[in-house]
């Protein structure tokens, strides 16, 4: 725990001195990013440890005389624990030259600071063992990451993000407090301890509201409205964290909770499996719609946190229904798929940080060929794409396969899980080929094919900082798809944290299934480098001529006829326009000879268009009905005195 | 006893209630104001305290203050800037007299309810206690006359003290006497509002004073 | 010797009323700071009151005095830069008036007897009329005079009630004073009918002055109108002291074991005042204005703690503690705003984060502790009070409270997004001196390491303060 | 295993064959003599000999393509039981990544589609990513259909042996749902009429053709064999479905699996002879039916299976 402790303070330590010496701003930004990096190597290596050999530690600080602080570090936590200090380093070492073009020391100061806070308080969030201090560090991850999404003010679009965000995450965190309150309302205790003697009804409520409350966090279905507001708006190594593991910290949570209840019933599993199928078919669908590329991965985010949560619900379904094999292969699907989600998330809003960095603009349509400028960049985006697809021998495609198997094995389990398995497997299928395509596009439009406008032209790739990182996180992208164990046993010792009464879990099958991934994928492999041999034997000493695309007999094709990303997307958001209604705007041609028309579609979220008529606007109104009563009138006031009083008589 | 003084005297301080509703006149309730005065603190020389020197100097003091100097207070601010004599009604004058009616009766009946009859032998201390309460409160609602309304609160005031000695509250005279200094501080601010009221608005209508609100 | 503590200000503040400018700022910061040193010399070792029948020192009364003399000490500061900056005419008025409101909020902390209590209540809300009217704007004027007259009605009930409380004592016990603490020693043998119709009235009327709607209409317009360190005391502590009233009440009706009925009331009212903060705050377009009826909705949120009881009254002591240290620095901050922008409306100021710094650090800072988010305590109050609301089982309160939060939240940081972010092309009239930033970082840092760290005499003052009505973690 | 192995290697030895057979179906309904029957490995042959021209906009994805493609199908076939002997390899689930292997090919070729910056290319390759989004989830319909039957999750237990007989025994009505509902998937997949036609000569209404437009020589070779590998893949399947059967005769097995693989194609050639080209957007509804049917079959398992 003492090695946990002083990681934080490090981080903390870091913060501040870069705020400190903010005005020689080199010097802070060194600081600020050898602090930071150091804690997080030093916290990851302490979870990795803790999660290798499994061993539990804990620490309880007296608070005010009345209450205790206690922290508790378990798989579960340990596991979350090394995805949000990996991530972070990452970020922290990638900032380095992404803040470099940032005016002002004062403001690189505060976004170091607040970036520390924000990386601390997670790690706290993930080791709290009892309300208030589980309550203390959500409120401060909350509160800095708001600050670091608000970090560009200047933009209008911006503070609109920053506002959804703060309302979002206060309210989210009032469910969470709510939940808190009925357990100690029953409990009369602020630790997490099992709940015995709690009837289930209250336990079914305590889950949904926290369900709502950490949904809201990790950006579940309709309580995703901020998220893709706020992912953009952030500089994007904070992107990366945020949506890498800070959302990842709703789904700790929400995992959390289950764990206290300590009550297996298949409704917790069928609430959480059709939240994730929801989240992860509508979240890849409005994806596809984006035309802005931070956007579209906050968006993805979105369908990701869906998968993670079919993999939960389908453990939970298995718990409930005494099947530990669905049980732990759901559960160490989902919480591998988090792992893996903010390693390839993570990766993908760097390369896509670069891109703007380099090019100055995020509008994907705006891109092209940036491949040739950008190798390492661009490689790298294409493996994270693939992760993120969930194609072999990427990591993505390891947790995927393991959910597949929960959910085939819970096939056989009864009619309704049945049906809610054959729901998981359908709509992870469809998520797949979604993700394919919406992938396909980023790649193609942004990365392939010819600049479609000055920005986009002759671009480089500069700045080590930022490259090593992506080079690192692609790597592990490789590196779990192919020998998942390691990564599959960690996930493992987590699930053990769940208190399953299942006492260990049966390693063997476990094992079987990833010796198998790694043979399929070293098969893979063996037979790409057979096949690129035989190519190599038939190209050997002949002519390759380089010539301009065939054009179909058109003679003089210009960049602008390329296939641009809103058309590649646009039958299929056809196809889905019942959930995404595409909203398009163009004039229409006149003349003969037209001249110069335009064309703007826009992807409307039903979720957002639905939180303004059926929350915001009843809430107006009622308030708005109860405006009279401040009415300057002085007799009334003295009136309201009297009525007071008279009223109050009655009840004596 | 068959000649009981102070059920008399109260009665009076009724029927002065009766006219505050039904006049239209600051003076009148002015003077009104002070006959009460006069009438509440005298009332404790009738019931049965230990008058010790302290105690009459003290009851004395508050006929003073009560029956003399706030009345001249707000006497003086209404000289100073000749505010218009009428009090602006909100409720009809008519109207005020049946509410007045009903209030006397209203209050007869819930202190005949609420006995605190056991406490001193008088009939109409309490009845008349309430109604000047209420009196208070009818004024301060009911009038856009900015010094009628302060007039309703000093009422207010003396159906309270008058609700004190009545219940026979053993409390030091120091103590009461501080209570006296707070509302005759209180009058003496408002009457200042009211001519700075005057100055600014040259009028003492309440209408005007609707500018703050939401 | 507890009666020097707000002897020395009164006379003071009657010397400041004829002196001159200089002289006035020096002896209002020195009078702070005599005060503080009293205050805290009066905390180390509790002494007998002379008149040990109307005075004594309690651990609530110590509580706010404590934090009255602290703010006050910090806004006399923030005052003589205030005035520097801002042209007022009668400034010996102002001063004398600050003093002598500051004597009497002090007396009401430290009276004991019932009736004492009263006249010292009377008497803050005479002292901070002039404040009130420093400006002498026709709203300024029309906000005295709702403040007066409503003031002085409410609080005439409160009157009404005292005397049925001494009333409901009976014959029994005439020997006793009616002192609280001897009330509550023989609670049991009060007359409960009397008591909680005493009860009532005192609620009412002292609810008037603490800002509980339906009686808090003259609140928004006495605060916003008054000059910015008057408003920073008159919300920051003119609201505990009237709290206080209720607070002792309500120590005797626990006593009394009617703590069911008095619970409930104080709940409901605290349920309306935060729905009516809520309703005023969604649209306003006058920060001064909402930060008055955040002010409202935090009384509202203290009164339903004292209600829930048991954690909820400690967490309505710390609400009580920190929304103080928060709310003045917020409004002091709003003072900075004003002179800077000139202009009380929202929507015609903005970019505060560039314009004026270091206010928006204190301001932003200040708002995010009003709302509720560690690090400042005002969280740790709130928690307490929505966990014990759940424990006693008040689940459809406690729903209306959480809800109620959010829009507040939703409102507030909307408005202050613009106030800090909106592009705002107004040059700034002042340049911000330290005098008129570090006392709201004080508070703010006060506030900061209260919420961490409560040494044990003070831990020690609130418990007890907490354990008289039944409070504490049970 | 060796006869694993070289079944494996005969089968993508044959795979050019019988897709020359759809041309000689198509020739023959045209009332056309048509290429000869080889005609597939001469081109290959030609195609391997040849040298190649790069688009100036290409990139090492565009070189990358043709690789991954081919790789994926041939790694697809070496779990695929062909003709009812155990296949090459085989694992617990090895199904869900066949599926996915060949995502992945789909995904190299779209890349290599829009590396190439042509218009036509790019609409193809749109396209090629819409349809098969319907395509898989009909496929893993059909999988939890198998599952349902079997519970096992690989190839081998649904196509090696006598199971493909004893599934036909056990749910006989619906198997014949999903070898309908299979075979629009491999007309999808493989870009047949009536999705796809790809022996138009107009690039905007191509979906496979256009993508490979730029790919030349060798390149383009191992793209044609890939292609040819993946129809292959899927006929292998419906072929042991429609002949199951099982017998000691040495050779029995091969010949069902010839007359098998003849009957598909031949209905492939068919099709394509009778039935013209579907409009674009009706597509979807003509995948979506084969999901249909797999859902139908699946659900009235439930009540086969119990």
């Amino acid at each position: 725990m003492c090695q946990f402790f002083s990681s934080t303070f490090i981080i903390l330590l870091g913060g501040f001195l870069s705020l400190v010496f903010a005005r020689q701003k080199k010097f802070s930004k060194v600081i600020a990013v050898l602090f930071l990096s150091g804690g997080c190597l030093l916290g990851l290596l302490d979870a990795a440890a803790k999660l290798l050999n499994p061993a539990g530690a804990s620490a309880s600080f007296r608070y005010l005389d009345l209450f205790f602080l206690s922290f508790h570090v378990d798989g579960l936590s340990a596991f979350f624990l090394t995805a949000i200090f990996a991530v972070s380093l990452m970020a922290a070492i990638y900032s380095f030259h992404y803040m470099e073009n940032e005016e002002g020391g004062i403001k690189t100061g505060v976004n170091y600071f607040f970036f520390s806070v924000l990386i601390a308080s997670m790690a706290l969030v993930v080791t709290a063992a009892n309300i208030l201090s589980f309550m203390i560090s959500w409120e401060m991850m909350s509160l800095s990451s708001f600050f670091l999404v608000i970090y560009s003010h200047e933009s209008a679009e911006n503070r609109k993000a920053g506002y959804l965000y703060f309302v979002f995450t206060h309210v989210g965190a009032m469910f969470v407090l709510a939940a808190f309150g009925l357990i100690y309302g029953h409990t009369g205790s602020f630790e997490f301890a099992p709940m015995a003697g709690v009837p289930e009804a209250v336990k079914i409520l305590i889950f949904v509201l926290s369900f709502i409350g950490f949904g809201s966090k990790a950006g579940v279905f309709p309580f995703h409205v901020w998220l893709p507001h706020a992912h953009p708006a952030a500089p994007s190594h904070i992107s990366a964290v945020m949506s890498g593991v800070m959302i990842k910290t709703g789904i700790y949570g929400i995992l959390r909770i289950y764990a206290i209840l300590d009550f297996h019933t298949p409704v917790f599993g069928y609430i959480t499996l059709i939240a994730g199928v929801i989240s992860g078919i509508l979240g890849v669908v409005y994806a596809l719609g984006q035309h802005d590329i931070k956007r579209l991965l906050a968006y993805h985010s979105v369908e990701n946190i869906g998968i993670i949560l079919i993999g939960l619900g389908i453990g939970m379904i298995g718990a409930a229904t005494g099947n530990p094999l669905v049980a732990v292969l759901g559960f160490a699907g989902g919480i591998l798929h988090v792992l893996n989600h903010s390693v390839f998330k993570s990766l993908l809003f760097m390369g896509a940080g670069m891109v703007l960095h380099q090019t100055g603009t995020r509008s994907i349509d705006a891109l092209g060929g940036l491949l040739k400028g950008m190798k390492i960049t661009g490689t790298t985006f294409i493996i994270g794409s693939l992760a993120i697809c969930g194609l072999p021998p990427f990591n993505g495609f390891v947790s995927e396969f393991f959910i597949y198997m929960g959910s085939f094995k819970a096939i056989p389990v009864g009619s309704i899980s049945f049906a809610m398995s054959v729901f998981a497997i359908i709509s992870l299928a469809v998520i797949g080929g979604l993700a394919l395509a919406c992938f396909t596009k980023v790649v193609g439009v942004v990365f392939q094919g010819e600049p479609r406008t000055k920005a986009a032209e002759n671009v480089k790739e500069n700045g080590l900082a930022m490259m090593v990182p992506m080079g690192c996180l692609a790597a592990a992208c490789v590196i779990i798809g192919v020998f998942p164990k390691v990564f599959i046993d960690m996930a493992l010792t987590a699930v053990q944290a769940l208190g399953l009464d299942y006492g260990r879990v049966p390693v063997e099958p476990f094992g079987q299934i990833t010796g198998n991934i790694t043979f399929a994928a070293l098969l893979f492999f063996v037979v790409v480098l057979i096949v690129m041999g035989i190519r190599s034997i038939y190209y050997k000493n002949k002519t390759t001529t380089k010539s301009g695309t065939w054009g179909c007999g058109f003679t003089q094709p210009t960049v602008k006829m390329q296939y641009t990303g809103s058309s590649y997307a646009g039958s299929i958001l056809e196809f889905f326009s019942a959930a995404a209604p595409l909203s398009e705007e163009h004039p229409p041609i006149k003349g003969r000879f037209p001249l110069k028309t335009h064309y703007h579609s826009h992807v409307n979220d039903i979720a957002e268009l639905h939180m303004k008529n059926v929350v915001v606007r009843p809430v107006f109104y009622l308030f708005d009905k109860l405006r009279w009563m401040q009415h300057g009138d002085i007799h009334l006031y003295i009136g309201y005195i009297l009525l007071a009083i008279v009223l109050l008589l009655f009840f004596i | 006893m068959m000649f009981n003084p102070v059920d008399i005297i109260l009665s009076f301080v009724l029927l002065s209630v009766l006219f505050s509703f039904g006049t239209d006149r600051v003076l009148i309730l002015i003077k009104l104001l002070g006959f009460q005065g006069v009438v509440i603190s005298i009332i404790p020389f009738f019931i049965g305290h230990d008058m010790s020197t302290g105690g009459t100097v003290f009851t004395l003091a508050t006929l003073v203050i009560r029956g003399f100097i706030i009345p001249l207070s707000i006497f003086v601010a209404i000289r100073k800037g000749a505010i218009r004599r009428v009090v602006e009604p909100i409720v009809g004058y008519h109207a005020s007299i049946l509410c007045g009616l009903a209030v006397i009766i209203g209050a007869t009946y819930i202190s005949g309810r609420l006995d605190f009859g056991s406490v001193s032998g008088f009939k109409l201390l309490e009845p008349t206690a309430i109604a000047l309460l209420v009196t208070g409160m009818f004024l301060l609602m009911a009038r856009r006359n900015a010094i009628a309304m302060v007039i309703g609160y000093i009422m207010m005031e003396n159906g309270i003290y008058l609700v004190g000695s009545g219940l026979s509250v053993g409390t030091r005279h120091i103590v009461e006497f501080g209570i006296l200094l707070d509302v005759l501080a209180g009058v003496m601010i408002m009457a200042v509002i009211l001519r700075n009221i005057k100055q600014t608005f040259d009028d003492v209508d309440t209408a005007l004073l609707r500018t703050l609100k939401d | 010797m507890v009666e020097i503590v707000f002897l020395t200000p009164f006379i003071t503040g009657l010397v400041a009323f004829f002196l001159p400018k200089i002289i006035g700022r020096f002896l209002l910061v020195l009078t702070g700071a005599a005060h503080l040193t009293l205050s805290f010399m009066l905390w180390r070792d509790q002494p007998q009151a002379i008149f040990d029948q109307y005075f004594a020192v309690t651990p609530e009364g110590m509580l706010s005095l404590l934090v009255i003399s602290l703010l006050f000490f910090l806004i006399s500061i923030y005052t003589v830069g205030f005035l520097k900056e801002s042209q007022i005419k009668s400034e010996g008025l102002f001063t004398g008036a600050m003093l002598v409101f500051l004597a009497t909020m002090t007396m009401v902390t430290l009276s004991d007897h019932i009736m004492v209590m009263w006249i010292a209540i009377e008497a803050t809300t005479l002292a901070s009329a002039p404040l009130i009217n420093t400006h002498r704007s026709t709203a300024s004027l029309e906000a005295t005079w709702k403040y007066v007259l409503i003031c002085s009605v409410g609080i005439a009930m409160a009157l009404l009630g005292s005397v049925l409380v001494a009333f409901s004592m009976g014959q029994a016990n005439v020997g006793t004073p009616i002192s609280f603490s001897a009330l509550a020693g023989v609670a049991k043998t009060l007359d409960p009918v009397w008591l909680k119709a005493g009860f009532v009235f005192i609620l009412v009327g002292y609810g008037t002055k603490m800002g509980l709607a339906p009686m808090h209409t003259w609140l928004p317009d006495a605060h916003s109108e008054a000059p910015s360190p008057a408003s920073a005391l008159l919300s920051g502590v003119l609201l505990n002291c009237a709290f206080l009233g209720i607070f002792k009440t309500n120590k005797i009706m626990v006593a009394a074991g009617l703590e069911d009925f008095s619970g409930g009331i104080l709940m409901v009212f605290g349920l309306l005042s935060i729905l009516a903060a809520a309703t005023f705050i969604l649209k306003q377009n006058e920060y001064k204005r909402m930060l008055a009826y955040s002010s409202i909705e935090n009384m509202g949120i203290i009164a339903f703690g004292t209600g829930v009881g048991g954690l909820g009254v400690y967490g309505a002591v710390i609400c009580m503690l920190h929304h103080s240290l928060i709310k003045s620095s917020l409004f002091l901050s709003s003072g900075n705003i004003l002179l800077g922008y000139g202009d009380r409306l929202i929507k015609n100021t903005g970019n505060l984060v560039n314009g004026m710094p270091r206010t928006f650090v204190a301001f932003f800072a200040g708002f995010i502790g009003i709302a509720g988010f560690p690090p400042f305590g005002l969280f740790i109050g709130e928690l307490c009070i929505i966990v014990a609301a759940f424990k006693a089982g008040f689940h459809l309160a406690v729903t209306v409270f959480i809800l109620s939060l959010c829009v507040i939240f939703a409102g507030f940081a909307n408005q202050i997004m613009k106030i800090s972010f909106e592009e705002c092309n107004t040059v700034i009239k002042i340049q911000e001196k330290a005098s008129m930033v570090w006392p709201q970082y004080l508070l703010l840092l006060t506030s900061l390491v209260l919420c961490f760290f409560i040494p044990d005499s003070l831990n020690q003052t609130i418990s007890d303060a907490v354990t008289a009505i039944g409070g504490g973690l049970r | 295993m060796i006869q694993s192995i070289l079944l494996w290697l005969a089968a993508i030895l044959a795979a050019p064959f019988f897709s020359g057979l759809i041309l000689k179906i198509k020739a023959f309904f045209g009332g056309k003599k048509g290429p000869p029957i080889l005609i597939n490995y001469y081109t290959l042959i030609k195609l391997f000999k040849k040298g190649s021209v790069y688009s100036n906009s290409t990139t090492f994805m565009f070189k990358l393509g043709p690789v991954i493609s081919l790789a994926a199908s041939v790694t697809a076939l070496m779990f695929l039981p062909i003709a009812g002997y155990d296949p090459v390899f085989s694992f617990n689930g090895d199904v869900i990544f066949v599926l996915y292997a060949l995502g992945l090919g789909r995904f190299f070729t779209i890349a290599a589609a829009m590396d190439t910056a042509s218009p036509f290319e790019g609409m193809g390759a749109a396209r090629e990513a819409y349809f098969p989004i319907i395509c898989e989830a009909a496929m893993f319909m059909i999988l939890i259909f198998f599952y349902r039957i079997t519970g096992e999750l690989q190839l081998s237990a649904y196509f090696a042996g006598s199971n493909t007989q004893s599934m036909w025994s056990s749910a006989g009505a619906p198997l014949l749902f999903i070898v309908i509902s299979f075979f629009i998937i491999l007309l999808t997949e493989n870009s047949r009429v009536p999705v796809d036609d790809p022996a138009t000569h107009l690039e905007l209404t191509m979906i496979h053709e256009v993508m490979v437009l730029d790919h030349s020589g060798p390149d383009f070779a191992l793209i044609e064999l890939g292609s040819f590998c993946k129809l292959i893949f899927y006929s292998t399947i419906i072929s042991r479905m429609i002949l199951p059967f099982e017998s000691a005769i040495f050779g029995f097995p091969i010949v069902m699996y010839i007359a098998g693989l003849l009957v598909v194609y031949v209905a492939v050639g068919v099709t394509e002879s009778v039935t013209a080209r579907y409009r674009m957007d009706k597509v979807p509804q003509f995948v979506l039916t084969s999901f249909a049917l797999a859902f139908f079959a699946t659900i009235i398992t439930l009540e086969f299976v119990k």
